[in-house]
């Protein structure tokens, strides 16, 4: 038998790779995006475990959402990663530090 | 008093309407700005006169009260009105201003709308300050006056004028900061803003001490005390004359003027108790600052450091006071305390802003405040010498000058206090001669210094007319104090009484 | 069994959405020459949807969409504020984009859109309206940073805030999914009442709320979260760093009163802590470091940074005065933001960003009148009376001191002297400093300049006048 | 006649002051004469005023009046007048002051003929006539001070007269802090009389102070002191600095460096007298402390003394008055201390007559001598000027108490005085002032040798090819473009004015000023202190003093002073300088004025100087300036610097920034 706690731990572990892709990851804008993919995952997780465990569908609904807005996301990430490489010639994500300070 | 005719706010908005219509003047007729400044300047000054004319000095009440609200969210009210304290102050601002529209006449080129119109902005400021009964009115006031002075340091100021102009920003709005919240907490007690309130209201000691010093802090840097007045000689030496001289004139006075407004009749238990360490900062300032002086090569800077010794004994005269009711129990004597140093802080006025007029006048000529470039210059300038001479005795504080009156005051006072505050006081004697004196010497007489001096002109008329006007009350003051003493009389017993009672 | 929800309450919104699709797809078919007709048909629908919000706001105090959306009075003053500093920033900005080629119709479209979803974040009553009103703020901005498609900065900028600020995002939700787990609503009251009752705080109400405040304080841009401010403020252009610098902040504070107070508000002893820590570092940090900016966009992110820190001390309170000080404090920050990119859109031409500080050096010399609006500005945005940026530090002191923390109110200040001197620092630079010899006279149009005057203005009178502001943001909080 | 009295008491200050206005404000429009036309007239009018109401006083019976012009201010319970308390002391005085003035005034109209500054000095003069009197007709200590503090200005512009040479300038600037140190211990002095009588009016004052007889102040915990005593010893230090008692005394033989007339008017015969004339109006207060008192005394005796010694090895004619000066104001002094105060003033008159004549006549000199004052370069002078060499004869016989001159009057009843003074150290100061005596003719005569007799010791330049203006800038010391030649008449007849009443005012005057009723009302004595009373016993009248005098040691000193002088200097003029050989270490210390000088140029100008810079430099600028201000704000610079380096630009560190924000919080909430 699978337990709500079962589905957390899940969600939370997801949730946390996701943060470590996001800052050990010295090379890839694409992998960045992934991360953050991910990180969205483990809220739909949570939300789908949550909705089933409450027996209440608006989480269920929700995650709709957040997939729906998740795809309108990924496809302005993936436009700026265009206009990104125009620009740059590179998607390093050591490469874009012209600004700081 | 309530009058009808709201003379205090015309004396508030007056100038600043004045400085708008000088500014747009400037755009349009560059001629016409320095006559349009004086006809302000003028007519506030005017207009001003009637404050003295119909103050009733037998009252501690305030007069020409003026009371809207104005911020209901907050219960700030534009409350103005005047007492024997802050009418001569009010008076002292509209005829320095004067003053300095004239000294501007030829010696600023540069921008000359904006500069007559930050110092009418400037007097409409000072005056609000003054004359306001609200905390919160008094400290935009208080604070929006940071704004021209700034500007007028940084845009007509010496080479260092960003550094020094930077300083007094910071350094003033620190104190003032600090203020702020003090003013804040007494709001969030009382529901009130208005000052009278406040000075109503028993605050329990802790309270009382942190206020007293949060104001401290903002008085003291305005003062200025030892030891944060260093921002005093550079704001000096960089500043235009004309900044100077409302500088010394009547910003240094702010904060004596915040001590009796504020600090005593607020926190008078606070005030008791920390009396020693305003007086000890006084007679630091008087002895100090005055050794300072003696050894400074650039006059400005001088006179700037003699003027923080002067202002020593406002504060001196002003908290000898609790020290004597402390020691005999009875305020016999000590309202000379509180009326020397109002004296003072008058009466340094004009002698400050008359030597950095003087500062002016040479440097006008030769374009250096070094003393080591003069030498002889009496030789050249006859008349100018009489002026420098006359108000540099004034400011050693000879008997018939306008200085000596408040010093001998306070000192007399401080007698009654304790022998060695009064021996520290009497410091100034020699050391206020020494420092002014030698400057003298050195600037005046002697042989011609170089072909520089060789080559300059007497004061013209425009300069003797500036000296001139401030000559009259330097003498008048000194030789026949009474009218001036008289309108303070009953304001001062009256802040008296209130400082000795406790409030706890 | 379905009915229709009342729709009379969304009107404006629906109305926006309408317009922005509308005038997406005439962008589409106008030449280059007519693309003025979007900018004035966006400024007519702005100003229409003011006018529509006014009518709504009759019957505020409404539910409606089950209860996800709420027309109340705070809601409708934000939007109509949110309104204002979007027209001026379209105002403000079409001289600057017809000068790089960048007068297009997604400007307006995206400014639109992101109007929308600041309407939808300030009337959202639940987590899913929360969500979207975000995620349409967000995602117009990403879009309108990369806007200038040949600048490799504004793409870099678009890159940092599109990854920082979708993990703000994923932040939230993971930390609304924890809250929707334990209370097993979506919709704030509920929650409010929930967390209010629940004698016992267990662990995932915590967590959700740390999550919680990360993606909000991302959205303010409060410290540590700030780090995506300096970057996407020096790389947008300067138009698109006015649309991000000033109206989202109202929607953020929005956010704040609904999640934080109306229904985490149980949770006041924890997030006031919290709060308090990351205002004392806000102001902290972006008062020194802006210290030693040079680019004056970057400056301004450091001192929004700063502003973030005071718009906290409000709302840490916990008090209605603090919200009120907080929102007093947003809308004329937001004026003064505003007005300070504006002066940067002024004195920009063709080739010349005018957005580093020496670009500033002579002003007075130049325009004595600008100088004159800017050092308004600065003045204000320093809390030096008597512009309308003291009143804000007042009032958010006076609520700090009002719960007995003088310290912090001590520590406030202290900052704000701290972040005086770089507000000098333009200032001497403008009136201290002689103009370089080739400084070219402004040639800003006609629009700018009363625009900018009447903004500059603005500050001054409302700091002569605070009362009304003031008396405003009371009565539509009752928190 | 006492209707009007006020209205003549005002004229008599107002007059000069009007003369000086007008000569001074309007200094361009009026021509050379007028400006000494409209002084002359001014004080003339002073001098007529004062004699009539001495005249009045002494005659006429008229008493003391006590007059308020105005209020100066009212403070509290504390009434400021200005006013005028005039009495038989102060009758004699403004006689004494205008009728100097007056001569000097006069005086002046030749001996500054050809100076640029005429005008200027014309006013100067009748501004320090105002001044004086002023002072000496205050009925408070206000006005007192004010005279006081006015006195020494025009002494200051007047010792820098001459403002373009760097002695004059450096001389004034001395006196005026010299004379500041003194007015410190006066004003504290005045402010503890306020404080213990609640009054700054003479009268009231005067009638409060036998109550402070008990009360003691502590100055420092746990020593008591007598209040009176207090009060005395710290007026006694102001007039220390203007009546230039050791070891305030250095400013006056700078003063010299101001034109003759001036040395005579301020630095001989009044204002440096200011101080005795304070003393002794302050009697009330001074007889409740005999600690005062002897200090004075001591004080005094010590001037008379050793300033005298210093006298002697001066060169310069006017310094050598100067030092004279000293040792008479010591004279005054020690008299004062000795209770004898009418003896003092009466001293103080005969003083300021012969002195003003001595100076005067020095000045006749200095004139002829084309303004060369060192006494090396004169001699044999009194074939050419008869008239400044007899009056200078009556000058210095007066001086060294010769009986039968004024001075003989004067100053032997105050070395009688001491001598019958019981109070602490008047032994010493006896001493001091007998050898004083001898100490007074030896200078005297040694001047008078040096200058008159003996041969010539100038050279005189008969072709002298310079044009007559730039002449005497040109001419080397000693050198003289002409034979030197008697002064004319507005220069001599000053002198012969003045040589009268030093010649004969002892005669009348000493008994009704000394052991009449003068002073009564005015100076009061307390029956304890007898030493009046048994000088009383003593005299029988003028001639009979004189006659007595050869039994008394004092003239005998004189006389042998006169004797050593002439040995030295006409009889065998070799001897001085074999002497200052032997006796080097004393010459030296006598030649550097004991060193006073070299000591205060260390002490308070080095010193003073030294500790501005100090406090400036390392209080003001590194502390302070450098340490907090710029120190602290420097420090947030240098945090800026490094906080901005957090900010990297590298996207995986502002999320591990945001994450890092993310962990503590979560921490935070979970672990509270």
């Amino acid at each position: 038998m699978i337990t709500l706690f079962d589905f957390l731990a899940l969600s939370g572990a997801l949730f946390a790779i996701s943060v470590a892709g996001i800052f050990l990851n010295r090379k890839n804008v694409i992998l960045l995006l992934m991360c953050i993919e991910l990180m969205l995952l483990a809220a739909n997780f949570n939300f789908i475990a949550f909705s089933r465990y409450l027996n209440d569908p608006a989480g269920q609904i929700f995650v709709f959402f957040i997939l729906t807005v998740a795809a309108a996301e990924s496809a302005i990430g993936l436009a700026i990663l265009v206009v990104l490489f125009r620009n740059h010639q590179s998607i390093n994500v050591e490469d874009i530090d012209s600004m700081k300070g | 008093m309530t009058t009808d005719f709201p003379i205090l706010s015309i004396l508030l908005w007056l100038p600043i309407a004045g400085a708008l219509v000088v500014l747009v003047a400037g755009k349009l007729a560059p001629i016409s700005v320095r006559w349009l400044a004086l006809f302000f300047a003028t007519v506030v000054f005017a207009l001003s006169v009637p404050l003295w004319t119909g103050f009733n000095p037998g009252t501690a009440g305030m007069q020409f009260v003026e009371n809207l609200p104005w911020i209901s969210t907050f219960n700030v009210h534009y409350h103005l009105g005047v007492d024997g304290i802050s009418m001569p102050l009010i008076l002292l601002n509209t005829f320095m201003t004067v003053l300095v529209v004239i000294a501007g006449w030829e010696v600023i080129q540069y921008k000359i709308a904006q500069y007559m119109a930050a110092f009418l902005i400037m007097e409409g400021l000072i005056n609000g300050v003054f004359s306001s009964l609200d905390s919160l009115l008094f400290y935009v006031l208080w604070e929006a006056m940071l704004i021209p002075m700034f500007l007028i340091i940084g845009i007509w100021g010496g080479p260092r004028r960003v550094y020094a102009t930077i300083k007094f920003f910071l350094y003033t709005f620190f104190g003032s900061v600090l203020m702020l919240v003090a003013i804040i907490y007494m709001y969030v007690k009382t529901g009130s803003y208005d000052i009278l309130v406040f000075q109503h209201t028993s605050f329990g000691m802790t309270a009382q001490l942190l206020i007293f010093l949060a104001f401290l802090v903002a008085f003291a840097v305005k003062v200025p005390m030892w030891p944060v007045h260093t921002w005093l000689p550079d704001a000096h030496v960089e500043a235009p004359t004309g900044g100077s001289v409302i500088l010394a004139a009547i910003l240094l006075k702010m904060g004596a003027y915040g001590f009796l407004r504020f600090s005593l009749p607020i926190a008078p238990d606070a005030s008791r108790m920390l009396m020693w360490l305003i007086i000890g900062l006084s007679l630091v300032a008087i002895i100090y600052i005055g050794f300072v002086a003696i050894a400074q090569t650039d006059m400005k800077k001088l006179v700037a450091y003699s003027s923080i010794a002067h202002m020593g004994f406002v504060t001196l005269g002003i908290f000898i006071v609790l020290l004597i009711f402390q020691k005999t129990a009875s305020t016999d004597g000590t309202v000379m305390g509180v009326e020397g140093g109002l004296v003072q802080m008058i009466s340094h006025g004009f002698v400050s802003g008359a030597l950095f007029l003087c500062v002016g006048v040479l440097y006008d000529r030769l374009h250096t405040r070094d003393i080591k470039a003069y030498g002889g210059v009496i030789n050249l300038m006859p008349a100018f010498a009489f002026f420098l001479v006359l108000f540099a005795m004034a400011n050693v504080g000879l008997p018939g000058t306008s200085g000596f009156v408040g010093e001998w005051m306070v000192i007399l006072t401080s007698m009654k206090a304790d022998f060695w505050i009064a021996f520290g006081a009497a410091f100034t004697l020699f050391l206020g001669a020494a420092y002014t004196l030698w400057m003298v010497k050195r600037v005046l007489y002697g042989p011609v210094g170089n072909s520089n001096v060789s080559g300059m002109k007497d004061i013209g008329k425009r300069e003797f007319i500036v000296l001139g006007l401030c000559a009259i009350p330097v003498i008048v003051i000194g030789v026949w104090p009474a009218p001036l003493l008289n309108v303070m009389h009953a304001t001062v017993s009256n802040l008296v009484h209130q400082v000795v009672q406790s409030k706890l | 069994m379905f009915t229709l929800p009342s729709l009379t309450q969304v009107i404006p919104e629906m109305f926006v959405l309408g317009m922005g699709c509308f005038i997406l797809v005439i962008d589409a078919f106008i030449s280059d020459r007519l693309r003025s007709i979007s900018y004035w048909l966006s400024l007519a629908s702005v100003a229409a949807t003011a006018w529509l919000t006014v009518t709504v706001a009759q019957n505020a105090g409404l539910l409606t969409f089950d209860d996800m959306f709420v027309n109340d009075s705070m809601g409708n003053v934000l939007k109509l504020f949110t309104y204002l500093v979007v027209a001026l920033t379209f105002l403000y900005s079409r001289s600057y984009l017809k000068d790089r080629s960048l007068f297009k119709g997604e400007f307006y479209v995206l400014g639109l859109f992101g109007m929308l979803g600041m309407m939808v974040m300030i009337s959202a009553h639940n987590f899913i309206t929360i969500y979207l009103g975000l995620e349409l703020l967000s995602l117009s901005l990403y879009a309108m940073v990369a806007l200038d498609r040949d600048s490799p900065v504004a793409s870099e900028a678009a890159m940092k805030y599109f990854v920082l600020g979708a993990i703000a995002s994923g932040t939230l939700l993971y930390g609304m999914s924890l809250l929707y787990g334990v209370t097993g609503t979506l919709d704030l009251t509920r929650l409010g009442m929930h967390i209010a009752e629940s004698a016992s705080i267990n662990i995932s109400v915590m967590l959700a709320l740390g999550f919680i405040i990360v993606g909000l304080c991302f959205k303010l841009g409060a410290v540590p979260f700030h780090m995506w401010l300096p970057d996407v403020y020096e790389g947008a252009s300067t138009p698109v760093t006015m649309y991000i610098g000033s109206a989202p902040k109202i929607a953020a504070f929005a956010l704040f009163m609904r999640l934080l107070v109306a229904g985490l508000g149980g949770l006041h002893v924890e997030w006031h802590v919290i709060l308090t820590v990351l205002a004392i570092l806000s102001m902290g940090i972006g008062s020194i470091v802006a210290i030693v900016q040079t680019n004056l966009k970057r400056l301004l992110a450091y001192s929004t940074i700063s502003h973030v820190g005071f718009v906290l001390l409000g709302i840490l309170t916990g008090t209605t005065e603090g919200y009120r000080a907080a929102m007093f404090y947003v809308v004329t920050y937001v004026i003064m933001s505003t007005a300070a990119f504006g002066m940067i859109i002024l004195l920009a031409r063709k080739g010349f960003e005018a957005d580093r500080l020496e670009d500033f050096k002579g002003l007075n010399d130049r325009s004595p009148w600008f100088a004159a609006m800017m050092l308004t500005v600065m003045f204000g945005m320093a809390g030096v009376p008597p512009f309308v940026g003291f009143f804000a530090k007042l009032y958010v002191l006076r609520a700090v001191i009002d719960i007995g923390m003088w310290w912090l109110a001590l520590v406030a200040v202290i900052f704000a002297l701290i972040s005086a001197y770089y507000y000098l620092k333009v200032v001497k630079l403008m009136y201290f400093d002689r103009a370089p010899r080739d400084a070219k006279p402004i040639q800003a149009d006609y629009d700018v300049r009363w625009v900018l005057s009447g903004n500059g203005l603005a500050i001054l009178l409302l700091g002569i006048m605070p009362g009304p502001l003031m008396a405003l943001c009371a009565r539509v909080i009752t928190f | 006649m006492t209707q009007s009295m006020p209205a003549i008491f005002l004229l008599i200050v107002l007059a000069p002051l009007a003369a000086a206005v007008v000569s001074g404000i309007f200094m361009r429009f009026i021509p050379r004469s007028a400006a000494h036309w409209v002084t002359i007239l001014g004080v003339g009018l002073s001098f007529a005023l004062s004699a009539y109401v001495l005249w009045q006083m002494l005659f006429a019976g008229m008493g003391s009046m006590n007059v308020t012009v105005y209020d100066w201010a009212m403070v509290g319970n504390v009434q400021f007048q200005v006013g005028f308390l005039v009495d038989r002391l102060t009758a004699l005085m403004i006689t004494v002051v205008s009728f100097v003035s007056l001569m000097v005034h006069i005086y002046t109209i030749g001996y500054m003929a050809d100076d640029p500054g005429y005008k200027r000095f014309f006013s100067y003069i009748s501004l320090f006539t105002f001044s004086m009197l002023m002072l000496v007709m205050a009925n408070n200590f206000l006005q007192l001070f004010f005279g006081w503090e006015a006195v020494g200005l025009v002494s200051y512009l007047l010792i820098g007269f001459w403002y373009t040479r760097p002695t004059a300038i450096y001389a004034n600037l001395k006196a005026f802090l010299v004379n500041r140190v003194g007015d410190f211990g006066f004003l504290l002095g005045i402010a503890l009389v306020l404080m213990y009588t609640g009054s700054l009016n003479y009268g009231d004052v005067f009638s409060h102070a036998p109550q402070l007889a008990g009360q003691t102040i502590q100055l420092f915990p746990g020593v008591a002191w007598a209040v009176p005593t207090v009060i005395c010893l710290l007026l006694f230090v102001g007039a220390m600095g203007k009546s230039a008692q050791v070891p305030l005394h250095v400013w006056l033989p700078d003063s010299m460096e101001g034109p003759t007339p001036i040395s005579a008017l301020i630095h001989a015969a009044t204002m440096v007298t200011a101080g005795i004339f304070m003393v002794a109006r302050m009697s009330p207060l001074f007889e409740l402390s005999n600690t005062a008192l002897s200090v004075v005394m001591v004080i005094g005796a010590i001037t008379a003394m050793f300033m005298g010694l210093v006298g002697i090895v001066q060169n310069d004619i006017k310094r050598v008055i100067a030092y004279s000066t000293l040792s008479q104001l010591g004279y005054m002094a020690t008299a004062l201390g000795a209770s004898a105060y009418a003896v003092s003033i009466f001293h103080l008159m005969t003083h300021a007559f012969f002195k003003a004549l001595l100076f005067l006549g020095a000045g006749s000199v200095i004139i002829a001598m084309h303004h060369e004052q060192d006494m090396r370069h004169m001699g044999g002078l009194r074939k050419h000027m008869p008239i400044t060499y007899a009056t200078f004869i009556v000058g210095s016989l007066a001086l060294i108490a010769f009986p039968g001159f004024s001075g003989f009057f004067s100053k032997d009843t105050i070395i009688e005085a001491v001598h019958e003074s019981q109070r602490a150290g008047s032994g010493f100061a006896y001493w001091c002032v007998l050898l004083g005596a001898f100490v007074t003719a030896l200078y005297t005569f040694r001047m008078l040798f040096l200058t008159f007799h003996g041969k010539p010791r100038y050279v005189i330049e008969q072709n002298h090819g310079q044009p007559a203006d730039t002449g005497h800038a040109h001419m080397q010391p000693g050198h003289l473009p002409h034979a030197p030649k008697e002064s004319p008449w507005v220069v001599t007849a000053p002198l012969i004015l003045l040589a009268i009443p030093s010649l004969i005012i002892g005669w009348p005057l000493i008994e009704p000023l000394l052991y009449g009723n003068f002073f009564a009302g005015s100076i009061y004595v307390s029956p304890a202190h007898h030493v009046m009373q048994s000088l009383a016993a003593h005299f029988h009248g003028s001639g009979s003093m004189v006659l007595e005098s050869i039994a008394s040691p004092t003239l005998w000193v004189a006389l042998s002073g006169v004797l050593v002088a002439w040995l030295f200097y006409i009889f065998r003029p070799t001897w001085p300088e074999k002497t200052a050989k032997a006796l080097n270490p004393i010459y030296q210390l006598l030649l550097h004025k004991f060193y006073f000088d070299e000591l205060y140029a260390l002490l308070i100008a080095g010193g003073a100087r030294g500790l501005g810079m100090l406090l400036w430099r390392f209080g003001d600028e590194k502390i302070i300036d450098g340490g907090l201000v710029n120190g602290s704000a420097n420090a947030v610079g240098r945090l800026a610097r490094i906080l901005r380096r957090s900010q990297s630009g590298y996207l995986y560190h502002y999320a591990f920034a945001m994450i890092i924000g993310l962990c503590l919080l979560l921490g935070w909430l979970i672990l509270r």
